[in-house]
């Protein structure tokens, strides 16, 4: 990439398009947790609800060519990176039109050609295969980058541990990014790791890596685009401790015993949306007008993808066997 | 605070954990460790309120390190302490199985029997709530083949209520299926006298023309079968293995002797199935006893799929169990 | 460097070493990776030289790490590059079954068929050398169970020489399965195009009076056995499953059709055996056809013990195949 | 412990103690190579040969309730903690009378009198067990050392992190020793670990860690006395990496291409057992004499356990199915 791309684009139209991207995510979202609750989405729904300007910012920093390891949580990801939204609320559905085709549901959304190498829901279980595609992509000389997403739940488990060590050990182009929202399910940062400082533990394998406002995309942006420099220019890889806040529970069974009402209240005043909009409306004569042009395509696009969904087929039960193997044996 | 004593109806869920509060009531040793069994009350609400009851130190939440956690459970036992270690799901299980192989079933053998490890292991398994491929395994079997360790499936309210006392007893480690599908199946809750021992399979329902044997999430299934099949004119005996290592052959063989005939329903996937064990069985104890060939009605094999339709095609359903059956006696 | 072209005598060890290096020369992206398999030249000295020969980036040495490099071997595939990944022994793949069975079987499936993970894992399995408990396991058996899968055991140089290179043309994962007991095996090298496709079974002896079934490290034994029955004027048929996922049933079927009486021979402990599986199969598939319950001969259900009398005693032997065979058949 | 046991004991007698105790691990190692060769110890044979300070000087710093967690490389281990020689070589012959009735071998050597935990033969294997043990004395407010051994070679693997993690979150006592000989097998360190400093990744679960001359008996006895001292006063774990070397093949089936004769040779100059007799000789007028009596009381308790596991019994082959379960059914 150009080193023009390193500098931050806070003009105008960006930031709106960020701001857009984040409430794209934000309002899918939402629909999503009214569709589950009409049970026309099943099985466990992670909301990214409050942590949208980490996929948004880190995507303005990724190219067609990279790929991308999420968690359970990939909503924002997905849409970001530009499945067609349809796609992902079909899947969301479970339809054959879905972009896993119906198979994975909302835990493990998959497209090729977007590279986006799924939603999986074992906790740090992406880790090793980013690792294993930026090998694919040094021992084939291509300048890629994988960008491996995960929670801060995940720095505890082994797999972590091993994906870090290989990773810088043989210089591989990966960008780790913590989206560190302080809870894993109900289990808070202070009662599972020793070392709170997620960035401090990546340093001990001696990778460079920082934290940044996971609530100011503008800054995730910004070290994003510095840390996927730095990895095409020097192969290795890097380290983003984003420090964010899950707004809603952890899935729809979460009575949130583990945090009172007073803490939610506090991290939503900086909600990354919120905060955007008032520095736009200070600085940049935002108006009301602008914002509810946004919603209305946002509610448009929403509105068509369910429409979509809700008409689109279901898989045959005569293909169950189907995806299993490939067709093609040796 | 229900007292087993006094006959009242109550949740699989309520069952394990009136089972926990007494545990760590009657022994000291006892503590309970896992993810999110503490602040959060366990991920499906087993545990709840708990933490209160018994303060940080016996209900103890872990990091996400299932090897780390269930081998400190291993090493805990061995300090003299009687662990419950929750792994949330068999799933996240295969991450700790070098812990419970290599260490839990073989540290009595490797020290010619000078210890032992007290260990319980409580996990959730199976699939039915359209969480997908990785979230959704029944890896009872693989456990079972495992010298060293026992293997339980409690799949009443009274099993849920009384197994894990009885598993804490026992000087060896001892892992504990919960059916995710059987939290919420509600019963009266027989009295303690009435509990059977651990190591023994139930007949759940007499029957003389064939013996549906099954075990955890596959029971209400088959019962409900049953029930059909008397429709038909066909009376299905129920065995619930409940002891999936060591297996009761003897009440197997004892039940086939009787019906001639046997099917076997298993949630894992066909290939390498517990149901697959127990028709070897049949094969080696009970085959001149047989009037048709054993049948199984198992998992398809395919990595289970989200979409609800899918996912029920994949699991063993009332439908196959009986049409199965009425195949196997010829009786259309 | 033999040609396969010219008839040889080698070892199983070259042929792996040979399959090995003609899989790196015919195809830039297969690389092999695991602990030790450079600079020490694999554990069991299966790729000693192939770090001189092609180089660090290919012949790649990983830290201690099973889950890491295994998940890697995963990602390297998703990659496009087509990986081999030795995991030492079976025993250490305890630590990786997380990234085998929750990413590498599942990944085409979850992803609606996008994705495909052409990946080969290569491990040693097996007892016989006296390495006690954490050291002996042969667990085939459990990724025999595993939808997504393919798993081969060859038991012969020509397999240990032809199925690597067909299991790297294959678009899914494979898991293959290198008993420790072979290595050291020696025999003539047939031509490549005499070389079975990897997914049927194969009659090592042919046979009219009874099937001895197995796989693996216990084929030598079982042939022995079939000698020894001979004397004795017994005519057994020995069929080597070769594949042990998916399974060959109708070369199972076939040969009891003709032969009436079927025994397994099976390293693993019993319980929950890939023999009970296929005990099943052929009860499902070959009842009619039985004249005698189908016997298995398997380990005891116990941690394998150090002392060489004792690791016998737990292992599948000669006498025991022949005896079993023999009451099998009625014939003392 | 009284402050006293915290000041090194480098008066002679002590010293000769400490000499004694590794000549005869050493010796005895020597012997099980040559029985090894005449096949009387099978299966795997991993030699201690060279490492014998860090057993040797750690012990010095253990009470007989503390308990030890050792590898697949323990013979120095169990003999220094003082597992009589007779059950260790009648193990290593897999006799009923070895210390772990004959069904372990040289890899899983258990004692329950001295609270010896096994050679595991899994690496990393033992580390989550040693964190259990200590969480066990601090649930019953014990004040107990639990001392785990291990080779740098574990230090890639999850378990290491998941229990460095675990002892530092809850403050356990344990003492971590990591016995640092540079390789894994045939794996050079600087191929497997992005951070070679092992110490300073054990800092990065903030737990206490230095690193110790792993050659230098007396420098491993007082970095051991001071860990000890620290746990049992403040709870909490401790970290030693002694640098060290494997002066033999990693077991017997090693043919070494992964390493040169000269580096062994440097390494063997700074041998333990050399190291210590020099600076006798310089310091303390030690007298060949005086070697000459320790080597011979060596060699004759070496000839006793041989002598006495040659005519042990192995155990009956009805009896393989004993020791799966415990008889005392629930
Ligand atoms: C290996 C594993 N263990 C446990 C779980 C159950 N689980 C799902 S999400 C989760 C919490 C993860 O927290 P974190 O990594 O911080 O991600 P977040 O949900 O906060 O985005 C847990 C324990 C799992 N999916 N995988
Ligand atoms: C989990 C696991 N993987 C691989 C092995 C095979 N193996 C046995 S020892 C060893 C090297 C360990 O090196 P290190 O930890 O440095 O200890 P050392 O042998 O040097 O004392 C390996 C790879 C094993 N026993 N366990
Ligand atoms: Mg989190
Ligand atoms: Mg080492």
């Amino acid at each position: 990439m150009t080193p023009a791309n390193a500098k931050p684009h806070v003009n105008r139209n960006h930031l709106l398009q960020l701001l857009q991207s984040m409430i794209r995510i934000r309002r899918f979202e939402e629909k999503c947790a009214e569709l589950y609750t009409l049970e026309k989405i099943r099985g466990f729904l992670h909301l990214y609800i409050g942590e949208e300007a980490i996929a948004v910012g880190c995507n303005e920093a990724l190219q067609p060519e990279d790929a991308l390891i999420c968690t359970y949580r990939e909503h924002g990801h997905a849409l970001a990176r530009g499945i067609p939204m349809a796609a992902v609320m079909a899947e969301m559905y479970g339809k054959i039109t879905g972009c896993s085709h119906g198979r994975g549901g909302s835990m493990h959304l998959f497209d090729k050609t977007t590279r986006f190498y799924g939603g999986n829901a074992i906790v740090a279980g992406g880790l090793p295969l980013a690792v294993g595609l930026a090998l694919a992509d040094k021992l084939q000389q291509r300048n890629r980058v994988t960008a491996c997403f995960f929670g801060e739940g995940a720095a505890a488990e082994g797999e972590f541990h091993e994906s870090l060590n290989l990773a810088a050990l043989w210089q591989l182009p990966v960008l780790f990014v913590c989206e560190n929202n302080l809870y894993a399910m109900g289990t808070a940062l202070n009662i599972s790791e020793s070392e709170q400082d997620i960035h401090r533990k990546a340093q001990s394998y001696k990778i460079d890596a920082e934290t940044v406002d996971g609530m100011n995309v503008v800054a995730v942006e910004q070290a994003a685009r510095n840390a996927c420099d730095s990895i095409r220019r020097d192969g290795g890889p890097h380290f983003l401790e984003c420090r964010t806040y899950r707004f809603r529970a952890h899935s729809m069974f979460d009575s949130q015993l583990y945090r009172n009402k007073a803490e939610i209240q506090a991290w939503q005043e900086k909600g990354p949306i919120l905060q955007l909009i008032k520095w736009l409306r200070e600085y940049q004569q935002f108006t009301d007008a602008e914002l509810e042009t946004i919603e209305q395509s946002v509610e448009e696009e929403i509105n068509k993808a369910v429409a979509a969904a809700e008409s689109a087929d279901f898989e045959a039960i005569t293909s169950l066997s189907q995806n299993v193997y490939s067709e093609g044996k040796p | 605070m229900t007292q087993a004593s006094e006959r009242t109806t109550m949740s699989y869920r309520e069952a394990v954990q009136e089972a926990l509060r007494e545990a760590l009531h009657s022994d000291p040793r006892v503590f309970l460790m896992g993810e999110d069994v503490g602040h959060y009350g366990g991920c499906y609400g087993v545990s709840k309120g708990l933490l209160d009851e018994f303060g940080e130190q016996r209900i103890r939440d872990t990091p996400l390190s299932e090897s780390g956690f269930v081998g400190a459970g291993v090493g805990a036992a061995l300090g003299g302490m009687r662990p419950i270690v929750e792994v949330m799901t068999v799933n996240f299980s295969l991450l700790a199985l070098d812990q419970i192989v290599n260490n839990a079933a073989t540290i009595r053998h490797m020290s010619g029997g000078q210890f032992s490890v007290p260990l319980v292991i409580r996990m959730a398994t199976g699939a039915g709530r359209q969480l997908a491929a990785q979230h959704s395994h029944s890896l009872e079997c693989w456990y079972a083949h495992v010298p060293g360790l026992k293997v339980l499936a409690p799949a009443t309210i009274a099993d849920a209520r009384y197994m894990l006392g009885m598993a804490l007893l026992d000087p060896d480690p001892v892992v504990i299926f919960e059916h995710v599908m059987l939290y919420n199946l509600e019963a009266l809750l027989p009295q303690e006298n009435e509990r059977l021992p651990t190591d023994k399979a139930a007949l759940r329902r007499e029957g003389s023309d064939i013996t549906l044997i099954t075990y955890g999430g596959s029971l209400p299934k088959v019962l409900a079968a049953a029930e059909q099949l008397a429709l038909s004119d066909i009376n299905a005996e129920v065995l619930d293995l409940r002891c999936l290592r060591p297996l009761d052959t003897t009440s197997i063989v004892r039940s086939i002797s009787k019906t001639h005939h046997a099917l076997i329903v298993d949630e894992g996937w066909r290939t390498g199935s517990l149901a697959g064990e127990i028709s070897a069985i049949i094969m080696e104890q009970a085959f001149w006893e047989l009037d048709a060939p054993v049948a199984r009605v198992c998992s398809k094999e395919v990595p289970i799929p989200y979409p609800k339709h899918l996912e029920e095609a994949a699991l063993p359903q009332l439908d196959e169990i009986v049409s199965t059956a009425k195949q196997l006696l010829g009786t259309p």
